[in-house]
């Protein structure tokens, strides 16, 4: 078996050193989010097999909108017509993973799941001023009708590609390309100078 | 310093005259108060002339309000700082403000290039077509050098807009266009029914018409109406007010952008301009009429101007353009605008209305009058009056003015409705081109839609409000719509009283009535190839002021009606938007973010010199104290090929493939087949476009019964995974397979040379790395340094390799570990410049030699493409080209002269001499080899195969470089795979 | 014809410019003419010109559905060269150029053509290696063609950012003196002015809805101007070429696509070259009027709409203020789409099609105002001699049937890739 | 810039998606026996018309379908939409 790997691992904003960005208070407040283990699950939405599977191994049904279901740690996102993305904290070490290819394999093995929990960077986004910075770089409609609180959409930011997870009216997680995750952030920060951005670790 | 000779003892709601400020024009400085515009402050100043005009130097003076200002384009600031060709109507005045007149030297006062004007006769519209033809070269050579001293308005830049610019997109229920009577009513009738609105106006005030001349509305002053209602839609967290905001463009599906200057006093976080992308359900255009001018001779001299400028300099900026004035024009509004100026302090000398009986007792009214020229060259000192219905010889009489408010009637603002591809109607009673049919969905209403009465704008902007939200989903109560007791339409009928002289149609580009004719009569009668060969309406006022006094000069010409002439196009912007703001977000990592892998940092942290692939930076080499990058990446391939070598390979695409019908669909994807590989084991694959051409390569692994894991080129990630869905979605939809991106997840390094075992050996002592227990092309799950990862046996620079993939996250801690366990092995990291000469080498292609255009045939790849299967491309590759004998063929070149080092970019040629004639090839990947100490080459050579052992040229006609080389097979290293064992 | 000359411009003066005879004339169409070319912009004037200069066919109608040099002709980026990668390409074009060196004269009618130079800058080892492998092979078909370096770019092109500190830094480029712009519309005014004076009739607001054929040969077309009779029919309508041949029954590997392009305001020259940035696709150049030119790629569906993505003006002005950074002081006057024949592969067509005495020009790309007279030019030969000339053979619509496509830029037959 | 109502992201601009041309065109589906005429008109021929055009967009920054879409190429006025796998 591996190492303990919490010492090893390493964010690809790492090389940013945010602590020495840290201060500042304005209208939105750009964090590092915590770490997430993510999986992209795939299958067929009207297979009843596999969406058993998954409520049992996970206690949440699928979620038939591009909203997320909330379990008691697992976040379960519906990005697509045969696409979800499960995001659960790193602390759990696999085993809603585990639990979840276990359920799928005795259920035949309808689907796939594809561990994906390197492939992103949460970059947290507070604040009243929040939807008016990612406004600066993405056609998304943030009214709170259109896009409400507790659900995600995938789309484009700036310069890269992103899971938008709204958590309140006025705080968002998004999941970016590790790869893209430092221009990201510059450019967040560029683009923040207009409301005053500040910066928390 | 001057001070304010023409400001009126009182009056001007803009200014606030406790702030005085100075500013400083053409080296003069002046005083204004806060609140002024450039163009207000230099009137106060009594400053005529404020610009010289582009093709015969012409003094000019400030002529309109707000954006269709033709004449008064200023510089501001100097040298690194300077802004061209700003509306002096549309700059905020600040303290210390430095503004220059424009095209003139010394000044705008006294400009050397009015003599140009003296040679004016020789250059009628379109007079260089039909000369500076000879000699042969002498356009380029000799004329041209010279028109382009003359081009262009204000000075080229000589820096950089380093202000802050922004953007913002944002979804609206309604938004108006305009923020005059019709666009406020419009915004808070739509705003009360619950639609969300955004409500922009290019002024720093709503009102708009009501900025210039006073109305009333619901029995009391119209502008205090506007800012009641302004009050009202700022209480609402719905609605969202834009000033000094101009609608510039309207786009598909309702998206319009809107250029705000926010304020020009910044603070660091206030954008210069921020430039709005509104996705609006439904469209308000209630964006105003523009003033017409009338053409008389002189029309362009300094004080002849808007009569509605002229009237809202004085009641917006309490400022006088003269003392005197004759009013001229075709309708009501001359009335109102001389008593405005009157009550201001202004002597009106005359009223000339153009039509015959009416009048007004209290000013001196010469009913059927028209202006036939003004006096004065520097700035107006008088008109000549004559009758509108009189006889050439009959004698006009003069009149002393100092200037001239001129009313042409009004043009509705089309251009956004035009923009969305709206129809245009001509009016032929009223003179007016209205807007029809709207293009998106949208609806004019006010002066925009040809309503010049305050409450007709009033009732229409409500209606279109309360329509646009309606339509939106919003039908909350919103109140009875304000009144107005100003009901009278006002129309002009249409009048464009020409005399003879000089008549400025376009006053920016010198334009005549005599151009006009003269390009009718020339054939050129479209109205686009008028524009096109006088320039009319091409500035930067876009025409607000001058196209329809050109398409009426035009019809008349041509004896046909105003309708059948048409219009010119409607191009966005509206007003020209800074470049800067279009680029705002867009620049260096903001427009393509650059990709960075796991291992990034350490190579940053080594100092590594890195080079682009694609959107990824990979370390090229690694500099070595006292050692040229030569030397360096020779020394990365002799100790990687005699020890071993450790490369970043995280660049890779990776596609995780699951699914019942994986077998099959990668059978069908690839050249080659697939279907046959064991668990564990891997095989390298050919992807092939649909019209035969080799599209991507990679290596395909089978980890489990349904489960496959492929690598793609660096450069062909994306369009690679867009492939497959595309194959899987439309073409095959029946099959179940499920493809995955996993690029991102995945970090790898890749162990190369006889010693990678040894080192592989003691990072992963579980791991059996016999050539029995993990034979080539397999694959392992295992624990490498502590990680767990992927072990793939597989080899890109010919030596024995494994490639290690761990979860991206611990991709660092991989590589820094490698690396300290291979201390004692002399481990050597190596960037892409030895990568690449290790392949060549071993005679892999890359996307040099599969370019979109070989076959796997001409990249001697034939024998890989399944004869018994089906799968893309394969049918493509029996059409007859693709067969044809004498295609070009890869092969090796192998440089005799040791010494030679192949230059970038060479043919390949029989003969050394460079002398025009089809060359046999061209080389696609080249490189000095360590390994055989000569420069070697991949090239593909027309029959190539058939050549080996020939002598061929390398050459590079442009540098005169050429040298002699042997054809090869291309693979140079270890044809027998030997190595690949250790 | 009227001789334009400085003489005659002084004279002009003298008499206040009354004298000035129309450049065409605005004949009624006759009911019929040997030869019809659909099309009134530069390259059916082109055709028609040289159908009567190189041929001694006059009997010509040019037919017009808006007013001449109304389509493409007047909404390119007025680029001129011949630096193509493809022999067949090169050949072509080459001969284009050389007809518009000589152009001015020849039509009398200055089209302004300056040969300012065509500069390419690149910015990766893969990039250098295209694109001086492209110039070093033009010098083999004959085709002037430099090397330059960074020294070099500093000097012809002051304004140009070579900092290395860019995204995607300029590690060099490559010239072709002898490319440059033109005066867009002054071409098709001079052909048509040129044609008209050897007796062709162009005929404006004359709509083709129909092309009648008997026995599989073209008889006549229908217009909004009633039925002519012709001979044999050119097809020089780039952006409704398939429309066009679609009324004889053919269908063609084109696709129509949007190319934006934009003009900032009017400022003193400090672009005298013509610049092509190989990382952004944006080409930028300064006209004699002063303003900065820009043309970027395409939006990339199908689209007659003329109006173009905003989201392509971001990048091609972003583009543009990186590696000028002076233009970021300037502001965007105006901005347009041209309508543009994407063929399959990436070069034109110029070829017989397959109904007897119907034969098209078409399949431009970002090909077709630079091969304005090299394309009348051909396409005049074809018509005239039921063949097509050597120089245009390759550009056939066999090839789409055999594979034999001439793939400029190696991508596949996807017509929004080239 | 288009706005494109993906059927299962709903309404997204134009940037999120990739363009896949004529939704028409079908791949024989046995290209061995197919005739090189019929085959080049799949790679190559369209029919390119002016008015509403069936087409395929892939929603690379959202759901990552291809979906088919109609829409007018004079005023890009859309039609139905669909997924393409469905």
């Amino acid at each position: 078996m591996a190492d303990d790997l919490s010492d090893i691992r390493r964010s690809p904003l790492a090389g940013l050193d945010l602590g020495s960005r840290a201060g500042g208070a304005g209208g939105v407040l750009l964090s590092e989010g915590a770490a997430r283990e993510s999986f992209i699950l795939r299958g067929q939405a009207d297979d009843a097999a596999f969406a058993r599977a998954v409520e049992a191994a996970l206690g949440i049904g699928l979620p038939q909108e591009p909203a997320a279901a909330v379990g008691s740690d697992a976040l379960l996102i519906r990005l697509g017509p045969d696409e979800w993305r499960l995001i659960v904290p790193l602390a759990d070490g696999g085993q809603f993973a585990a639990r979840l290819a276990s359920e799928l394999a005795r259920a035949g093995g309808p689907g796939a799941l594809v561990n994906v929990s390197s492939a992103t960077t949460v970059i947290a986004v507070a604040g009243e001023r929040a939807t008016d910075l990612l406004a600066t770089g993405t056609g998304i409609d943030f009214d709170p009708t259109a896009f409400p609180p507790g659900q995600s959409v995938r789309t484009r930011v700036g310069n890269t590609q992103a899971l938008i997870h709204r958590q309140a009216v006025d705080a968002f997680e998004l999941h970016v390309p590790r790869s893209h995750a430092r221009s990201f952030w510059e450019w967040l920060e560029d683009r923040g100078r207009e409301f005053h951005a500040a910066i928390a670790l | 310093m001057r001070r304010q000779p023409f400001r009126a003892a009182e009056g001007g709601h803009l200014v606030d005259r406790s702030e005085p400020l100075r500013f400083d024009f053409d080296g003069h400085r002046y005083e204004g108060y806060q609140g002024d515009s450039l163009a207000s402050g230099l009137l106060a100043a009594g400053v005529r002339i404020v610009a010289r005009s582009f093709k015969y130097h012409r003094p000019r003076g400030v002529w309109g309000f707000g954006s269709e200002e033709p004449n008064a384009m200023v510089t501001t600031g100097i040298r690194e700082d300077a802004r061209a060709n700003l509306k002096a109507t549309e700059i905020l005045l600040s303290d210390g403000l430095e503004a220059f007149g424009q095209n003139a030297w010394p000044s705008v006062a006294w400009d050397m290039g009015g003599a140009v004007g003296l040679a004016g006769r020789l250059m009628p519209a379109g007079f260089y077509y039909k000369t500076f033809m000879a000699p042969t070269r002498g356009w380029s050579a000799l004329y041209e050098p010279l028109i382009r001293r003359m081009a262009g308005f204000g000075p080229a830049p000589a820096a950089p807009d380093d202000a802050f610019y922004a953007k913002r997109r944002i979804h609206a229920d309604v938004l108006v266009a305009g923020g005059g009577p019709a666009g406020v009513a419009a915004a808070l009738a739509a705003a009360r029914a619950g639609a969300r609105v955004v409500l922009a106006d290019e002024n720093v005030r709503f009102g708009g018409a009501l900025l210039r001349m006073p109305g009333e509305i619901e029995e009391g002053d119209g502008l205090a109406w506007i800012d009641t209602a302004i009050a009202e839609l700022e209480t609402m967290s719905h609605v969202c007010l834009l000033r000094r905001a101009t609608v510039t463009g309207y786009y598909d599906h309702n998206l319009l952008t809107v250029a705000e200057r926010p304020d020009d006093d910044v603070e660091p976080s206030t954008p210069a301009v921020r430039l709005w992308f509104v996705r609006a359900r439904d469209v308000v255009l209630a964006a105003g009429a523009h003033e017409r001018p009338l053409l008389f001779d002189g029309n362009d001299r300094p004080g002849v101007m808007s009569a509605s400028a002229a009237a809202g300099y004085a009641h917006a900026y309490g400022v006088l353009a003269g003392r005197q004035v004759v009013v001229a024009g075709n309708n009501d509004s001359i009335y109102a605008v001389a008593r405005l100026l009157r009550g201001a302090g202004v002597a009106i000398a005359a009223v000339a209305d153009s039509r015959s009986g009416g009048g007004v007792p209290d000013l001196p009214c010469r009913m059927g009058w028209v202006v036939e020229r003004a006096v004065g060259s520097r700035r107006v000192r008088g008109v000549l009056l004559r009758r509108a219905d009189g006889k050439p010889e009959d004698k006009g009489e003069r009149i002393a003015c100092d200037f001239v408010a001129m009313a042409g009637g009004w043009s509705p603002t089309l251009h956004l409705h035009a923009q969305a591809r709206g129809s245009l109607d001509y009016d032929e009673e009223r003179g007016l081109i209205l807007p029809g049919r709207a293009g998106g969905v949208n609806r004019s209403a006010g002066a925009a839609a040809g309503r010049f009465d305050l409450d007709g704008c009033l009732a229409e902007g409500w209606a279109a409000g309360l329509a646009a939200a309606t339509s939106s989903g919003h039908e909350r109560p919103v109140g009875p719509p304000p009144r107005s007791p100003n009901r009278s339409a006002g129309d002009a009928p249409v009048s464009w009283q020409v005399g003879p002289g000089k008549r400025f149609v376009d006053l920016q580009y010198d334009v005549t009535a005599a151009d006009i004719e003269l390009a009718a009569r020339e054939g050129y009668q479209s109205v686009e190839h008028v524009k096109r060969y006088t320039a009319l309406g091409m500035g930067t006022d876009q025409g607000k002021t001058s196209s329809m006094a050109g398409l009426v000069l035009l019809s008349e010409a041509l004896g046909r009606p105003v309708a059948r002439t048409g219009t010119t196009t409607f191009r966005p912007p509206y007003t020209p938007v800074p470049i800067a703001a279009m680029a705002a977000g867009l620049v260096g990592e903001g427009r393509d973010a650059l990709r960075r892998t796991a291992a990034d940092d350490w190579h940053e942290a080594q100092g590594a010199v890195f080079t682009a692939a694609g959107l990824w930076r990979r370390p090229r080499y690694y500099p070595r104290d006292g050692m040229e990058e030569v030397e360096t990446i020779e020394a990365e391939v002799r100790e990687t090929r005699g020890g071993v070598g450790i490369v970043d390979v995280g660049t890779l695409g990776k596609v995780d493939i699951q699914g019942r019908d994986a077998r099959v669909f990668l059978d069908l994807i690839y050249a080659n087949r697939i279907s046959t590989l064991g668990i564990g084991r891997g095989r390298y694959g050919l992807m092939l476009r649909e019209d035969g051409r080799v599209f991507d390569d990679g290596v395909i692994m089978r980890l489990g019964e349904h489960h496959f894991y492929l690598t793609t080129t660096t450069a062909h990630q994306h369009a690679v995974m867009q492939h497959i869905e595309f194959l899987l979605q439309t073409v095959w939809p029946e099959l179940e397979v499920y493809a995955s991106d996993v690029t991102e997840h995945w970090f790898a390094a890749a162990l190369a040379g006889p010693g990678s075992r040894a080192l592989l050996g003691r990072a992963a002592p579980e791991l059996d790395l016999s050539d029995a227990a993990f034979p080539m092309m397999a694959v392992r799950a295992a624990t490498v340094a502590g990680l767990s990862a992927l072990v793939f046996r597989m080899s890109y620079s010919g030596e024995l390799s494994y490639e290690i993939a761990v979860p991206a996250d611990h991709g660092l801690a991989l590589w820094t570990r490698l690396l300290s366990e291979g201390r004692e092995d002399d481990l050597t990291p190596y960037g892409t410049e030895a990568m690449g000469v290790m392949r060549i080498e071993k005679g892999h292609v890359t996307h040099a030699e599969a370019d979109g255009r070989t076959t796997p045939d001409d990249l001697g790849l034939g024998r890989m493409v399944s004869a018994d299967k089906r799968g893309v491309g394969k049918r493509s590759l029996d059409l007859p080209a693709l067969r044809q004998k004498g295609r070009r063929q890869l092969v090796g070149l192998s440089v005799i002269d040791t010494q030679a080092r192949i230059p970038p970019g060479c043919q390949v040629a029989e003969s050394s001499d460079m002398k025009p004639a089809p060359p046999l090839g061209h080389i696609t990947s080249f490189c000095y080899s360590p390994t055989f100490g000569r420069a070697i080459a991949l090239a593909l050579v027309e029959n190539g195969r058939a050549r080996t052992g020939q002598t061929v040229h390398i050459t590079s006609p442009m540098t005169g470089l050429s040298m002699a080389a042997e054809v090869v097979p291309p693979v140079f290293y270890d044809a027998q795979g030997t190595r690949l064992h250790g | 014809m009227q001789r334009y000359s400085i003489f005659s411009l002084l004279k002009g003066a003298l008499s206040g410019h009354q004298d000035w005879e129309p450049a065409w004339r605005a004949p009624e169409p006759k009911s019929s003419y040997d030869i019809v070319i659909v099309g009134g912009g530069g390259h059916g004037l082109a055709t028609a010109y040289y159908l009567a200069r190189n041929h001694g066919i006059s009997n010509i109608a040019v037919l017009e559905r808006g007013w001449i040099g109304g389509g493409n002709t007047g909404r390119n980026t007025t680029i001129v060269r011949s630096n193509y990668l493809l022999p067949e390409n090169q050949r072509f074009y080459e001969h284009s150029l050389k007809l518009w060196e000589g152009l001015s004269r020849d039509l009398n009618y200055n089209v302004m053509f300056s040969p300012r130079g065509v500069i390419n800058v690149f910015h990766t080892d893969a990039q250098r290696d295209y694109w001086v492998r492209r110039h070093n092979g033009m010098r083999y078909a004959g085709i002037d063609a430099e090397l330059l370096t960074r020294a070099d770019l500093t000097r012809l092109v002051p304004a140009l950012n070579l900092s290395p500190d860019l995204r995607h830094p300029i590690v060099g480029g490559v010239m072709q003196p002898r490319g440059g712009v033109a005066r867009h519309d002054a071409v098709a005014w001079g052909y048509a002015r040129a044609a008209d004076a050897l007796g062709v009739d162009i005929i404006q607001d004359c709509e083709v809805t129909g092309i009648d054929m008997q026995g599989g040969r073209v008889t006549g077309l229908q217009t909004s101007r009633g039925p002519i009779g012709a001979g044999r029919i050119g097809l020089a309508v780039a952006g409704h070429s398939s429309q066009l041949a679609q009324m004889a029954g053919i269908r063609l590997p084109i696709e129509t696509h949007l190319l934006t392009a934009t003009v900032s305001e009017p400022v003193k020259p400090f672009i005298d070259t013509v610049v092509s940035i190989a990382a952004t696709h944006a080409y930028i150049s300064q006209t004699d009027k002063g303003e900065v030119l820009i043309g970027g790629s395409l939006d990339g569906y199908n689209s007659w709409s003329q109006r173009g993505s905003p989201a392509r003006l971001e990048d091609i002005l972003s583009a543009a203020s990186e590696y000028f950074p002076r233009i970021s002081r300037l502001r965007q006057l105006r901005h347009w789409a041209g309508v543009m024949d994407m063929s399959m592969d990436g070069s034109p067509i110029i070829a017989k099609l397959p109904v007897d005495g119907l034969a098209m020009t078409g399949g431009w790309c970002y090909g077709g105002f630079k091969a304005t007279p090299a394309s009348g030019w051909c396409l005049a030969w074809t018509l005239a001699n039921d063949a097509p000339h050597e120089l245009n053979a390759p550009f056939s619509l066999e090839r789409f049937r055999t594979g034999a496509m001439l793939n400029e830029n190696g991508a596949g037959p996807v017509a929004a890739a080239h | 810039m288009l706005l494109i109502p993906c059927p299962f992201c709903g309404a997204r601009d134009e940037t999120e998606f990739v363009y896949g041309g004529d939704a028409g065109v079908e791949r024989p589906r046995n290209p061995e026996t197919t005739t090189d005429e019929a085959w080049t008109d799949y790679l190559c021929f369209r029919d390119n018309p002016q008015g509403m055009h069936r087409e395929l967009w892939f929603h690379r920054d959202g759901c990552q379908r291809w979906i088919t879409i109609e829409r007018d190429t004079r005023t890009h006025e859309l039609g139905a939409v669909r997924l393409s796998r469905s």
